[in-house]
């Protein structure tokens, strides 16, 4: 094994577009970066941003959430609140000293198998570049941190203002 | 096969973990056996009872493996490693249920479309497989038994549209026995096909065949035909809707009206018509579209009405025999039961005024296609004479422009489908009855379907001039000898590579379809998605094309894609098949994927109310809580993600399932320890 | 003992060695995002262009020319330099590939690799930004009767007594008119020609 | 300080300077406030872009970073000269559409202490800020002598309502903006089928057969509906109809005369200014005769070409609402 930084990416994935869009590529036998675990969701919209504060303190570098096309959701139109949790996650972390770049937002239809291989590969690049995040170590192995928290309960009401 | 491990458990859950090696599919390029054998050792403590790998876990020898193991070693939850849940979850579920075990207990992770399909070192491959079946064992861990919910299915069914489409689905269904009601937004049932004069590639007139469809649909005792009327408000779920719809005023009394069209003669007011003539033709103010309308009854348009104008006149009321004419009549609403909703609403022609450099709408010999289709119909505004619009002058050079408005990023990015044909139909009629000269301009020539390329061969045999290009410009700027008053098509002929300036007497441009201008309301009154273009989204292109994502809502014809006719009934027959084959059944069990509220742990602060596209959140005043109907909830989870008391919970999909699935997958990350519960 | 047989080197190499690269390279090089690679052949340019007529190749063949690998015929074509830049071919472009930028693109390579049939475009172009760089204007008499002469010498005289009209109606004026901050521009000028060169040198 | 940043562009100052000496005589009447921006350069015309990317985005935007430095709170620049109003517009574009170009702009920039951030500024051409921000309401109350009879073609070449970055024009073939304006001014407008198409730019310098025959078409297109000049709005234009028209009746053996005018020029002796401060002399085709017409009564009828007036046969269908609304008075002022 080189000495090349591995890192470690979370996948939340939507049901009906982008589980379809990975399980698209895995038929066309596209190849992509081995670094992403997936996670399926119902829906985007099911994202709790405790999911990806919880991913990055159990060791992961970076999450990715993908949904359906503004416009495409199945469940009408629930991705939208799922962009908008995405930008108050990024704020939060930033507000964590996180690099906000660590999480990232992909729409991929359940046809767009090479978009999703693609933007997988490109991330993993992207995370390569920051570095490893080693936030769980920092905080104790394993559980949310307590700011992490208390930020998710804050957004949760600024999401539904 | 290799069985690696049996584990003596020490907790109370057993959990049996099976990778499939899928032939090669997946032993090329994970280490099965590696995997079985660490998930039986590094698991153990997690309640791993019992891993084994085997060539190919959907055999029936697979599934029995698993039952095996539930009877003789007593598991609770099994995790199958293998292809994606959307091929096999069900079959792994039924194993488990037939072992007697909940088939909700069961977990199936991705390895082939996720790992070894789509990476190519099998090292990291197999490092990977270990993480996703250790984040399903963390998953199954926190699945709970669960009971499909069963809801009664109403009988009668709603069909909105009827056109060709909604026709058919409806004849379908009522001759089966069960009642159907089409609403319609215009006076008359018959879409766009009763517009046309031929139907290609058979040159089928298109009333002769469409007419007797509709007084079918007119007189059948199973159905009730609902014309110049709109639903308004749709609520309940499947097998459950409550639907209301708008009956507008016909100012007509159709218990008294025989459809004599006495009013219609007598009537002063002549306009021209845009729906039925498509612009060419004219309608009086009280009329029916046309002669085979159905229902027989006029409707008296309020607008153009002299007596709603003016106050006086009232001629139609003079005239009519029958004393049917009701200027006092008002807008009724009507409330139904369906069990079921298919829509068929159709779709709106292409408008041609916008590529500015064709001409339409500034010269005066420019036509679309559906200007065309009344041209050439012999009960159109020409009794089927094919001439420019001065009314009289048969042209000499017709070009017939392909793809107007699509496969164009300027406007449609799709291909209309039916364009091709359309086209190579009107070149037919043309050189059929003018013998003027045709030239067809296309970029592409698509015609896939049966006895379509023979049409094609025919239409080259008249000696129709096909030039490969998509035109750039209609212009009646004459720059050449021979150009003055003529319509000049210019042209790069790409088979020629050379730029032509081709003048005609008449332009038809073959405009392309367009999703209805209110698709997008109609998709949210009925609760279910529009693609990026328009289209009602179907629940999966190629294996459930009419059903929705939205149970007991299903589409059909052309409000689901461009299509033709053939494929429109197709479409419509299949929807009512769907539909029928939910009737029969009485009832439906549905998905258990549900969220449900925890009273006690609700404050009542309402956040997740306005969430649910599907209405499904109610909130009680009285005790200050919230609850969620779990027949109208479809699982997206929105709610229990925002709930800041985490009051919410969703089945299938909870907090503590998601959360254990990523302590699963990141057990490899953290350290070597087991992961605290 | 048999003479050992040899076998003749080829005669000939094939004539044509397709570059695969060279719709890459055109469209890296083209402003925005060229979208030169979502042409579909339909033709909707070379119908519209005023001055196909003149061009040895439509603009949609020239853009087959490039898939092909087609560089040196390519970049010798009329095309580019006959293009008037009157935009109707991009805003009809059913893929909306940036046209009238490709054929910028095409000209500066065609410059780069010297390879054009007639230098009476390029010099009237390198003439005219020649200018620019010197004064911060364009000036029109310079410009003219330096390529008038060049160029059409035998045409110079029909074109006098416009160029008198002008000068006459004060339309031209025989001075240069320079821009204050010239150094300002030159060195801008200067450090955009370097990152030009560091991108495609 | 003045609400619009002016980018006049050299052809001002030489060839189309009866285009600058009417627009300076109009903007008062209806209340256009323009500063010019200070030292700004050519903008490369067509010929600079074929030479070298990055200095000729640079040689643009140099105007563009001036302008922001200058603009003071007011975003819009306006450039009279149709290809200066694409280069700035497209310039503006195309760092935004490829942050990479912005990025090597910028480098180059840094050279002369100069930055822009791509969409800090609104491009516009003067035809777009007249018609939409001033008002046809506007300009008909300050018509004084209706130009009654007289016929004109408008004329406006290719690079204002083409590509159009920002969708600011009613169509990109067969915009409207200048019919409504000279119908405002009272003139009789022809429906000019070749309003749009190419003037020949710059092939009257290096293959004037080519610009021969796209001037021939324009000319002999507005002949044949009997116009009495054609108005334009890019000194290109102008330049190309007007002082090569003689060389082009030679080279066809044709005999046309057409009068060649800058609309300022038009709206300047509709608002009742004197013919010789709007620049009227300057051009080669002489508009003399086409402006004696003015006020005298209006010619036969018959013989003019226009498109039928529908009568009988079958109806046309309705023409296509106008993409933006064109501002009345009140909101002008607002």
């Amino acid at each position: 094994m080189s000495d090349v930084f591995e890192p470690v990416i979370v996948g939340f994935t939507c049901n009906w577009c982008s589980y379809r869009a990975a399980d698209l590529a895995g038929t066309a036998r596209m190849k992509y970066a081995p670094n992403i675990r997936l996670i399926r969701l119902m829906c985007s919209g099911r994202l709790d941003p405790t999911f990806v504060f919880k991913a990055l303190a159990n060791g992961a570098d970076g999450v990715m959430i993908t949904g359906c096309h503004p416009g495409e959701c199945h469940y009408l139109e629930q991705n939208y609140k799922a962009l908008r949790r995405f930008h108050l996650m990024r704020r939060t972390l930033k507000g964590l000293g996180v690099e906000p770049e660590r999480v990232k937002l992909v729409w991929a239809s359940a046809a767009e198998g090479a978009k999703f291989a693609s933007e997988v590969t490109a991330f993993v690049e992207e995370i390569r570049a920051l570095g490893p995040l080693h936030w769980g170590k920092a905080l104790g192995n394993g559980s949310t941190p307590n700011v992490a928290e208390e930020a998710v309960g804050k957004e949760k009401m600024e999401v539904a203002a | 096969m290799t069985k690696t491990t049996t584990n003596q458990p020490d907790g109370q859950e057993k959990i049996g973990v099976y990778v499939c090696h899928c032939g090669s599919n997946i032993a090329g390029m994970v280490d099965v056996q590696q995997v079985a054998q660490w998930a039986g050792s590094r698991l153990k403590d997690r309640g791993v009872v019992v891993a084994r790998d085997y060539k190919f876990m959907c055999s029936s020898l697979g599934q029995e493996l698993i039952e095996k193991d539930i009877k003789e070693l007593g598991l609770t939850r099994v995790v199958v490693a293998a292809c994606s849940p959307h091929l096999h979850e069900k079959t792994f579920r039924t194993a488990c249920e037939r072992a007697g075990l909940n088939p909700f207990l069961c977990e199936l992770v991705s390895i082939r479309e996720q790992v070894s399909w789509v990476h190519t070192d099998k090292v990291v491959a197999t490092q990977k497989s270990q993480a996703v079946v250790s984040g399903g064992v963390e998953r199954v861990l926190h699945h709970e038994p669960l009971e499909p919910l069963t809801v009664p299915i109403h009988p009668d069914t709603l069909i909105v549209g009827g056109g060709i489409a909604g026709i058919q689905a409806a004849l379908e269904i009522a001759d089966a026995g069960y009642h159907v009601f089409i609403v319609e937004r215009e006076p008359s049932i018959g879409g766009h096909m009763a517009q046309f004069d031929k139907t290609f590639p058979t040159l089928d007139c298109a009333a002769c065949i469409l007419t007797p469809k509709m007084v079918q649909a007119g007189t059948h005792p199973n159905i009730t035909l609902l014309t110049w009327s709109e639903v308004e408000k749709v609520e309940g779920y499947v097998g459950n809707f409550d639907v209301t719809i708008r009956k507008k005023a016909r100012k007509v009394n159709v218990e008294k009206c025989t459809g004599c069209g006495i009013c219609q003669e007598k009537c002063p007011k002549k306009i021209i018509d845009d729906v039925y003539e498509a612009g060419l033709g004219y309608r009086k103010a009280i009329y029916t579209p046309f002669p085979q309308a159905v229902p027989k009854y006029p409707v008296l348009d309020v607008k153009n009405c002299i007596f709603f104008e003016k106050g006086t006149c009232k001629a139609c009321q003079k005239f009519c025999p029958t004393d049917a004419i009701d200027f006092e009549q008002q807008d009724e609403i009507l409330n139904v039961k369906v069990g079921n909703i298919i829509l068929a609403t159709g779709y709106d022609l292409f408008d041609a005024r916008k590529v500015t450099n064709y001409g339409y709408g500034r010269l005066a010999n420019v036509f679309t296609s559906i200007e065309m289709e009344r041209l050439t119909n012999a009960a159109g505004p020409t009794n089927g004479q094919i001439v420019l619009r001065d009314g009289k002058t048969v042209p000499k050079a017709v070009g017939i422009i392909h793809c107007v408005g699509s496969r164009d990023r300027n406007f449609n990015n799709y291909c209309s489908v039916i364009c091709c044909m359309q086209s190579l139909k009107f070149a037919h009629l043309v050189h059929e009855r003018t013998g003027a000269t045709v030239y067809n301009f296309y970029i592409d020539m698509r015609t896939p379907f049966k006895d379509y390329d023979e049409f094609y061969q025919r239409v080259l045999e008249e000696s129709t001039l096909f030039v490969r290009g998509k035109v750039a410009e209609v212009t009646d700027a004459a720059r050449l000898p021979g150009e003055e008053g003529k319509l000049i098509i210019q042209v790069e002929d790409t088979l020629a590579g050379k730029q032509r300036r081709i003048p005609v007497d008449m332009v038809i441009l073959s405009t392309g379809l367009e999703p209805r201008r209110d698709s997008r309301e109609v998709g949210k009154l009925f609760g279910i998605s529009c693609s990026a273009n328009g289209w009602f989204t179907e629940k999966h292109p190629k294996l459930d094309p009419v059903a929705t994502m939205t149970e007991g809502i299903y589409i059909a014809g052309c409000a689901q894609g461009p299509k033709d006719i053939p494929a429109s009934v197709a479409q419509g027959a299949a929807a009512a098949a769907r539909v029928l084959g939910k009737i029969q059944q009485k009832e439906m069990a549905l998905e258990p994927v549900r969220a449900s509220v925890i009273e006690e742990k609700c404050s009542g602060c309402r956040i997740c109310n306005n969430l649910c596209p599907f209405n499904a959140i109610f909130f009680h005043e009285d005790r200050m809580v919230t609850e969620i109907n779990p027949a109208l909830c479809q699982g997206c989870g929105t709610c229990v993600a925002a709930c800041p008391a985490g009051a919410i919970t969703g089945t299938g999909f909870s907090n503590e399932q998601v959360l254990a699935q990523i302590d699963g997958l990141l057990l490899l990350n953290v350290g070597d320890e087991p992961i605290p519960v | 003992m048999a003479t050992p047989q040899t076998l003749d080197p080829p005669k000939a190499v094939p004539k044509m060695i397709e570059d695969l690269t060279l719709l890459e390279e055109v469209s890296a090089r083209t402003a925005g995002v060229s979208r030169l690679e979502m042409c579909i052949q339909c033709g909707t340019c070379g119908g519209s262009c005023p001055s196909a007529a003149d061009m040895d190749h439509t603009p949609r063949m020239l853009f087959a020319m490039l898939r092909a690998g087609m560089r040196q015929a390519a970049l010798m074509s009329n095309t580019p330099w006959i293009c008037v830049s009157c935009y109707h071919c991009v805003v009809r472009c059913p893929q909306n590939v940036h046209i009238a930028d490709v054929m910028y693109t095409l000209k500066g390579m065609a410059i780069e690799a010297k390879l054009f049939q007639d230098s009476t475009a390029p010099d009237f172009s390198q003439t005219f930004v020649d200018m620019v760089e010197e004064y911060g204007r364009s000036y029109e008499f310079g410009l003219a009767t330096r390529h008038y002469l060049k160029h059409f010498p035998l045409r110079l005289p029909g074109m006098a007594p416009m160029g008198m009209g002008l000068l006459s109606k004060q339309r031209m004026s025989i001075t240069p008119t320079r821009i204050k901050d010239i150094k300002q521009l030159k060195a801008i000028l200067k450090r955009a020609k370097e990152i030009e060169g560091d991108n495609h040198g | 300080m003045a609400k619009y940043l002016l980018y006049p562009g050299c052809s001002m100052e030489s060839s189309a300077k009866a285009y600058a000496d009417s627009l300076a005589a109009i903007t008062k009447p209806i209340g256009l406030e323009l500063e010019e921006i200070q030292d700004w350069n050519c903008c490369g015309a067509t010929e600079y872009l074929g030479i070298s990317l990055t200095p000729a985005y640079a040689l643009i935007t140099r105007n563009l970073a001036l302008a922001a430095q200058q603009a003071n709170g007011h975003r819009t620049v306006v450039a009279p000269c149709s290809a200066c109003y694409l280069n700035l517009a497209k310039a503006d574009y195309y760092m935004r559409e490829q942050p990479k170009l912005g990025k090597m702009v910028n480098e180059a920039l840094q050279a002369g202490n100069l930055s822009y951030k791509p969409g800090s500024l609104e491009i516009r051409h003067l035809l777009d800020v007249i018609i939409y921000d001033i008002g046809l309401e506007n300009i008909k109350s300050k018509v004084v002598r209706p130009l009654t009879g007289l016929r004109v073609a408008p004329y406006l070449g290719c690079m204002v309502p083409r590509p159009d970055y920002e969708g600011r024009w009613s169509d990109h073939e067969h915009p409207v903006e200048l019919d409504l304006l000279l119908k405002a001014l009272g003139a009789e407008v022809i429906d000019f089928p070749l309003k749009t198409h190419c003037c020949g730019g710059h092939m009257t310098q290096i293959g004037p057969e080519t610009a021969f025959e796209l001037i021939r078409r324009l000319i002999a297109s507005a002949d044949q509906y009997q116009a009495d000049l054609m108005a334009t709005l890019c000194p290109m234009c102008q330049m190309n109809l007007d002082a090569y028209q003689s060389e082009t009746n030679r080279h066809f053996g044709t005999n046309y005369h057409m009068p060649i005018v800058f609309f300022t020029q038009l709206m300047g002796v509709a608002f009742g200014i004197a013919p010789e401060k709007l620049g009227f002399g300057m051009e080669l085709v002489s508009a003399k005769k086409a402006l004696e017409k003015i006020g005298l009564e209006i010619p036969e009828q018959e013989t003019l070409l226009t498109r039928p007036k529908k009568a009988e046969g079958l109806p046309m269908p309705k023409p296509l609402p106008l993409k933006h609304q064109v501002a009345k008075k009140d909101e002008v002022e607002k």
